[in-house]
């Protein structure tokens, strides 16, 4: 079986239920694939400290531990970040980088697959 | 007396401006509450904003009996 | 007051959390509240927050043809209805806060 | 039975089902009170010729028809047409008409109800 | 090529629309597609132009677990599969088109 | 040689500029036929076009199989 290079963007607000399943689903991808999931645009929200159970729906913290036990990526791309006044990111035990839009650019353009959100 | 409460649901969604008279209220609601309007008139709804982790003065912020208070008290309510 | 929520957004949108808090709000505020479910919202008749809706009081109508496009089944807890079943709830009510 | 002013908004462009579903709507409010459908921003394309079946939609001309029968008013934003570079309304054999941004405010400020899309 | 068509909008939806056109053109071209439905996508399973795909040799397959949380009924023409199954199948593919 | 072929949804809803190249082909799809992009290397689903009631010039149409081939020879494909 073919082993892929995966890129999931995501550039909905988490404020739904897109970003628990993007994230769903980048957890299953990565048993098989090198995942990396980059957060854009207001997607980046994701990373902060919010309050899933107030808008009904489930908080996704436990698939961003999953994912990076799995070995994939998170990646917040730096300047959507600046625009949104957003200086500090929640933390989630794992890492993520903090990349500028040139390295993202160059990320995506390796992947074989890209699912966007 | 406030005529229209507007729901405004989408950031930047405002409606046709000439429509906002004096006497109508604007009040964010959902993912409106990611953007603060230039206007004056508008409230945010309080548990979308703290759901969302969000910084606005408390002022601003109407929870969801007050949105009913007030849409009872007005002649119509109009959600954008 | 007598309250229409009119529904047309599927239970996995922003207009659901909506909708359920404005219903919870006015159950609070002793209103007289009905929730009318049409296009995608007639999904909502699958989810459990509907029934407890209906059973604190709330009441809960769809229209029968989106329903049966969707191949939804009828639940005890709703009334069919239809667009001109609509337009009579439109008569009774003081304000109607549609989400679509 | 109070009857009432209603007016419903088509803002969503027609090349989907919400507009499909206004119009039914607004054809069942149509038995019991004075309805005005306004066309605005994208949903002023709803009065062109193009073709739903090809998108796998319903015509929804039939409402249109079945609503102005009823005494509906079919309303349509001037400058939204303009802004669009629509000169040529399709003929549905009922009255369309096209009214600017201020008189659709005056209508919508009388109205008792008002359902957007 | 084998196609993977990820879907995860309802039926009423503007990509829809876009899957089956995708689905018929790649039917003509005679190349193997997958459809994998998640999320509001399982909502697919109940309109009866996914049936006609499948029986023109498309391969249908959708999240399970979506489908339990949205009260659809297993279908006789379409795969029960996990976002697991999910990362097999991407693994087998040539190009994946996500619609969402 | 295509490198990408982005798929794009919505009007004016562009990807990360710096993300396209020359070898990048971009097809509007669904809404977003409803406007024209100011970049010159992109195409339309004709059958969206057509759908619409639009005009845009025949050479900047493709149909659904005349897309495939192009996925096929890219190297990938991007909806966005």
């Amino acid at each position: 079986m073919a082993k892929k290079k995966v890129v999931s963007i995501i550039k909905a607000n988490p404020f739904g239920w897109k970003t628990f399943e993007a994230l769903r689903q980048a957890v299953g991808m990565a048993m098989d694939h090198q995942v990396s999931v980059i957060f854009v645009r207001d997607g980046v929200f994701a990373l902060t400290n919010w309050n899933p159970q107030m808008l009904g729906v489930p908080s996704f913290d436990k698939s961003i531990e999953a994912l990076s036990m799995l070995g994939g990526k998170i990646i917040v791309e730096k300047e959507c970040l600046g625009d949104r006044g957003i200086t500090k990111l929640k933390d989630f035990g794992v890492e993520i980088l903090i990349k500028d839009k040139e390295e993202i650019c160059q990320i995506i353009s390796q992947a074989e697959v890209v699912i966007t959100w | 007396m406030v005529d229209t409460v507007y729901l405004i649901k989408k950031p930047a969604e405002f409606p046709i401006a000439d429509l906002i008279s004096d006497n109508d209220v604007m009040i964010l609601i959902q993912d409106a509450v990611l953007r603060q309007p230039s206007i004056s008139n508008w409230y945010a709804c309080k548990e979308d904003v703290i759901a969302r982790g969000l910084k606005i003065s408390e002022n601003r912020l109407l929870d969801y009996e007050d949105i009913l208070n007030l849409i009872e008290k007005a002649n119509k309510v109009i959600v954008w | 007051m007598k309250l229409l929520i009119l529904m047309a957004s599927n239970p996995y949108s922003a207009d659901f959390n909506t909708m359920v808090k404005f219903s919870e709000a006015a159950i609070k505020r002793k209103d007289e509240i009905s929730i009318f479910l049409m296009a995608n919202g007639v999904y909502c008749l699958n989810h459990d927050k509907m029934k407890e809706l209906a059973e604190k009081g709330v009441k809960i109508y769809y229209c029968a043809h989106n329903a049966h496009q969707r191949k939804i089944n009828p639940v005890d807890f709703a009334e069919s209805s239809s667009m001109y079943g609509l337009s009579k709830l439109i008569s009774q009510v003081d304000k109607v806060i549609n989400l679509s």
